[in-house]
């Protein structure tokens, strides 16, 4: 590789492409290519799954981008597939989520050949929406927790994280089973009606992605409990936003989707023009609710649609 | 024999319905079906199921599928979105009723399409609306920009949220649109001539019916139930999402299939998929309810569905042995 | 009189058989033509082509004037020609009554609103099939339910409800028991009283020699020979069937 | 007949190739289908698809339909990762034949519940192998506990990802066992009793054939075949997975009526549902090669499907004209 | 000689509906018994009672000292008792060759692998076709696209082909050509020469007179006589199928 080389084309893969979450990365990568001169491609599976993204992986691999930024599905279960982009000599960037243990180019474990990690700690936002939540609920109550399915490592660790930091810290606080919705709104909904017959004393729901929260939100209004029942959202679509002003969510995780594509496409950027780079770099979270929701300096955080 | 039938269903659910109440007073005192909250809960549930499966009901009954019903439901809900942010919620009632016709007619195209390779281009219904699926799903992540339309309009909101003597507003569509399908499988030349498609084609053709209009018909009354799924979901959430029924496909397509119709068409009637989706609801509600882990929920749902078709036919052994 | 229907050079291919090869032939009001011919020679082809059922690779078919080919089955049945068709084409879940009046329903008001009149369906194809001396036990059950001669009786009830110009049966009393056998030829012969045409296609010689006004015997897919009945015997219509040439 | 309808999917496989090859050449001066690499993307992509759709193909000309094995997959997947956990890696390939042939039975497992439900409680198969899905799921996530079960085995990793001759091992498996069903399918009483089954069921049945028996053998090597992927799946990937098989569900569906099946039963092959999974993989992978926008490629997949089946089609009109 | 097969007591209700009520009759090797009646009198149903596809509500049937009662389709067969069927029961996406040997496929081996024989299945078909008086065009298509006596002459054959003691038709010449109709009717001849047991439904009166050496009168599920031939008369068997008591 010159480094005269100026024109890169790096291709950003997303964990699916049908999320704010991932589309506001977008936004933030296709800001710093700009800036740069540059281009970034935007290419993705439907869902977040290893079996769909792998093939997408493969062909962007077969396109022969300069570098690839991507949100690996499984910690595991893409080291496989991403090895062959190392070996084609692709750089690998993960943004949001990685492989392996995360720790890269230190000689250890099967999946250590990445550049950098860009991530936002899904665990660690987990644990924010629990803090936020507790907070809200005076420290005791039960709550339980919306998620998509099983087997979707983001929300599974968003989960894990809720549930260690309650276990550890708050345990006059009672998190109840989980509830599965498929991302569907309209099921989620029901599940809140459903937990609320059984324990009529239901104090929180904590809506692990955006159908969870919009859903579980929609059943507590329709049960008239917004008062009772706080509701925190992980991720800040306008959606979500919209729903903290209305008062249907008290509080949503804003993970910084465009900070992570922004330094995603200059840490490749750097990799690419021989300048060294560091190995792991964090974004950090805002916790966005009906105080600070219409502060300018929130404003950013908000995904676009 | 078809009145019959529709009983055998009533049973499973009053079964099913009588056991979770039994269980719900031993473990924990309540009542579980004589509180209008459950009732509710339960119903708008199964409206938004309903929504996607009384048009497919018909096409069933004719003999064929139409998955495209999945995204119909997301494009209507995004158009109807996308027009009310773009004219502004100000216009109150207004903009709500045309944004509402404007996601109508998205889902309408799509039903017309289906109709167009159905009939027109003899493509199976099940490639066809495959085909449609993927191009619906398209056009609506296309239109929205790929996430989710939020709106703030408060009109749209009753609609969704609302209740009219005590009836969600979902509800109330999903039970008039129901008695509609009903009336039309029941009680109209239409309606004949779909069984008859459904048992062979031949003999509507030969009786001189046109039966590429009638396909087409079919499909774009089943776009309609689902787009009409899409508005309800955009009004309830005030956001329109590309894959809102897209979750919902599976339960649309099984409470068809429990009610009563079969894979190789002529049979099924729209009671039985009304019965359907409420059993689905009430499944899913009671589950959660009686405390079930969530693994086991999967289970649970999955045994239900068998033991309801189960109950069916031990219906035509006993009817059969009986009289 | 002049011929009700003219059927000139008609032509039918299936992929690499042709089965019916330039056929030509005319009937007029009131006469009862029997199509004649051994197995697979092309009868149910060519009254489907009038039918509107296939389109003919060539030829025409005119009515009552009026050019036929290239319309569709609804198209013929509206111009004043009934068919039953060797393979029935019942709709097997709906009752006696939906499949004898299937696309000319009867309606009725409830409320102001018009909806199907199943009862008097039902009520109307017990009639008929009475009049055939078929008894259905139950007629609110499926034709699917019922014997080959009831459902026989339903697809030929189907045809001679309608007042129509021209009845093509094939093979009707294949299925039928002797007594409702006798019904349907007797049928036919009041149906020719009243003038109205009758293309029939019939395996049984002495039916054959009892309805025909003319015989048109095919073999192969091309006309044989044609024959009065009074003019001709079992044997050579047997021998034409063969493929003897007259 | 039927090799003319196979060559007319292979027609259409060579032109979406063919215009993969142009584009790649134009826009990007390479080639697109001479490449090893692509080749093998395209074939482990295909490979994946098609081990779900094979045993779904005899199913389907059978008149019948299995939706469990999106989870058959998955819990053959789950199994297989467990029992290499448990009994540890370091025992080589005792372990993890032992491992496969564990996986594999708990998939045949689920066959065996569907051919019962089908073929002696006489439940429709479509609401039969939906309560086996959720059934299935539940089950392999209990087992599973939730998460996907890593494993750190080379002779898995080498099963799944290892090449024979240049070709990987899950294409080889694929094509194996394709080859089977096809065999099965066209030269056995088995596969000549599966279509008459498909056409009418009476004939079987008078001809003196064990139908209940049939049925179950089909739901069994439908399950066989998806375990298999499972076990793949769990080599490509070092872990085993509940959703293993589910997003690739309509896929392999697709790939099944893409190559000429019909929901009516009693047609297809399974050459067309290799050609069928082949022309799935080829449009994602060369769509995403060609740089199309995500949501575009939805619509484009739309449309290949339908003109897929349309190409199909044309066949038809043009033998009938024609010869 | 001793009866090979013994009906006692059949019953049989669908529903509200009782089909066959208390039939009792024997049929001895070599003999050929006509079951008569009109549509509708329960002929199927018996036969399927016979055959297993259906079981009677009550009643047994012995075969070779044997109980058939209870037995699947498939036993019956090859306990010796092969059946044709008014509806047929064909494949139709299968060719004639294949549905001739539908269960009973014929193998060959290649490179030492049993595979299915489809060539000379067809082959065989043509000839058995061929001995019925019936030439079928195109081998290799699906019986689907065959006529409607092609079709029968396959379910006769398929029924004829194979060395059984009994021999159900249901009414097997309905589509047939007048041609084939006689060769089924030599062809029972020489199957009761052989010492097989026939049972035949038949509505054509000359067929049954000819074939018979006992015809049985069904009449709404009852036998209303049994006559021999020589015995009886066309009007006094029309009598019987009406429900005249004998
Ligand atoms: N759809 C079709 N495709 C291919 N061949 C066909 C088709 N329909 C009929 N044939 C063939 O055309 C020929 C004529 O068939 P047709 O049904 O007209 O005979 P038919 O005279 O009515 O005989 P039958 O008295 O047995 O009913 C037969 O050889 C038949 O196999
Ligand atoms: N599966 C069924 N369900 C209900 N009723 C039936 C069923 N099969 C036959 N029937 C009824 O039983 C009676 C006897 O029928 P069956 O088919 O035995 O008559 P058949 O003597 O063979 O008449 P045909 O000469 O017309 O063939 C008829 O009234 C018929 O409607
Ligand atoms: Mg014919
Ligand atoms: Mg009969």
């Amino acid at each position: 590789q010159e480094p005269a080389k100026k024109d890169f084309t790096i291709t950003l893969v997303p964990g699916l492409t049908t999320d704010a979450f991932y589309i506001t990365m977008n936004r933030g990568a296709q800001a710093a290519a700009e800036a740069l001169g540059i281009t970034v491609d935007f290419q993705g599976a439907e869902e977040f799954d290893p079996v769909l993204q792998t093939p997408v992986l493969d062909a962007v691999i077969a396109r022969g981008p300069d570098a690839i930024l991507i949100a690996p599905t499984d910690a595991t279960q893409m080291i496989e597939p991403l090895r062959r982009a190392n070996e084609a000599g692709i750089p690998v960037v993960t943004v949001d989520t990685f492989i392996d243990d995360g720790k890269y180019q230190d000689g250890s474990g099967d999946g250590d050949f990445p550049v950098s990690s860009i991530s936002s700690d899904n665990v660690l936002g987990g644990r924010m929406a629990a803090r936020a939540m507790a907070e809200d609920m005076g420290g005791k109550g039960k709550v339980y927790i919306s998620n998509v399915r099983p087997g979707i490592s983001t929300t599974d660790q968003r989960e894990a994280g809720f549930k260690a930091e309650m276990s550890e810290k708050f345990p006059e606080i009672e998190v109840l089973d989980t509830q599965y919705n498929e991302n569907d709104a309209s099921l989620a909904a029901s599940q809140f009606q459903a937990v609320l017959a059984r324990n009529p004393d239901i104090a929180g729901v904590f809506g692990a992605n955006l159908f969870s929260a919009i859903g579980a939100g929609n059943g507590v209004a329709g049960a008239d409990k917004a008062d009772d029942v706080t509701v925190i959202a992980f991720d800040a679509p306008p959606s979500i936003v919209d729903n903290i002003k209305s008062g249907v969510v008290d509080a949503a995780i804003a993970q910084h989707p465009a900070e992570i594509g922004y330094y995603g496409v200059m840490t490749a950027y750097a990799v690419l023009t021989g300048q060294s780079v560091p190995t792991a770099i964090g974004t950090g979270f805002t916790v966005i609710d009906a105080d600070n929701v219409d502060d300018e300096a929130i404003a950013k955080f908000i995904y676009s649609e | 024999m078809k009145s019959l039938l529709n009983a055998w269903s009533w049973l499973f659910l009053v079964l099913i319905l009588g056991f979770f109440e039994i269980y719900a007073r031993i473990e924990t005192g309540q009542t579980f079906l004589f509180r209008i909250y459950n009732i509710q809960s339960i119903s708008v549930a199964a409206s938004q199921i309903l929504l996607l499966s009384l048009g497919l009901t018909l096409v069933v009954v004719a003999g064929h599928i139409d998955l495209s019903i999945a995204f119909s439901t997301g494009l209507a809900a995004v158009v109807m979105a996308l027009v009310i942010r773009i004219i502004g919620p100000e216009s109150g009632w207004l903009v709500v009723i045309l944004a509402m016709a404007a996601g109508l007619l998205s889902a309408v195209l799509v039903g017309l399409v289906n109709g167009w390779l159905v009939a027109q281009l003899n493509v199976p219904s099940f490639i066809g609306t495959l085909g449609t699926f993927g191009i619906a799903r398209g056009v609506a992540l296309i239109v929205a920009g790929g996430a989710t339309v939020s709106i703030r309009s408060e009109e749209a909101r009753s609609f969704g949220n609302g209740e009219i003597l005590g009836i969600p507003v979902p509800v109330l569509l999903a039970l008039v649109l129901a008695a509609a399908c009903h009336f039309l499988l029941t009680y109209t030349k239409f309606g004949v001539h779909t069984y008859a498609l459904g048992a062979n084609r031949a003999s509507v053709e030969r009786a001189g019916v046109d039966v590429k209009k009638h396909l087409v018909m079919l499909f774009v009354i089943s776009a309609i139930t689902a787009g009409v799924g899409g508005l309800v979901y955009t009004g309830r959430f005030s956001a329109g999402a590309a894959n809102a029924g897209e979750p919902i496909l599976l339960y649309a397509v099984a409470a068809v299939f429990i009610g009563g119709a079969s894979l190789t068409g002529g049979q099924g009637t729209v009671i039985g998929t009304v019965i359907g989706a409420f059993i689905i609801a009430v499944i899913q509600f009671g589950l959660v309810f009686s405390g079930l882990p969530p693994y086991w929920q999967f289970v649970a749902v999955g045994l239900v569905i068998i033991v309801a078709v189960l109950v069916d036919q031990s219906r035509d052994k006993l009817t059969g042995s009986l009289s | 009189m002049t011929a009700i229907l003219k059927a000139t050079g008609l032509k039918k291919r299936f992929g690499g058989i042709e089965a019916v090869k330039d056929v030509n032939f005319e009937v007029h009001p009131g006469e009862c033509v029997v199509l004649a011919g051994d197995n697979g020679a092309g009868k149910s082809t060519i009254i489907k082509m009038i039918s509107g059922v296939y389109q003919p690779t060539e030829g025409t078919v005119t009515f009552d004037g009026e050019k036929l080919t290239g319309k569709s089955p609804e198209a013929v049945r509206r111009a004043g020609i009934e068919t039953i068709y060797q393979d029935l084409a019942l709709a097997d879940n709906l009752d006696a009554g939906l499949n004898l009046y299937l696309g000319r329903e009867k309606m009725t008001r409830v409320l102001g609103i018009p909806v199907l009149d199943r009862k008097s369906m039902r009520n109307a194809a017990v009639e008929v099939l009475k009049s055939l001396g078929i008894v259905v036990p139950d007629p609110t059950a499926p034709v699917r339910d019922m014997s080959g001669g009831q459902r026989q009786a339903i697809a030929i009830a189907r045809a001679i409800h309608w007042q129509a110009k021209l009845v093509i049966l094939d093979e009707p009393t294949a299925a039928l028991g002797v007594p409702e056998q006798r019904e349907v030829m007797a049928l036919i012969e009041r149906m020719k009283k009243k003038g109205v045409a009758i293309i029939l296609i019939s395996h049984n010689l002495p039916d054959i020699f009892a309805a025909a006004d003319r015989i048109i015997v095919l073999a192969r897919g091309v006309i044989g020979g044609e024959r009065r009945p009074s003019e001709t015997s079992d044997e050579e219509i047997v021998r034409l069937m063969m493929g003897a040439t007259s």
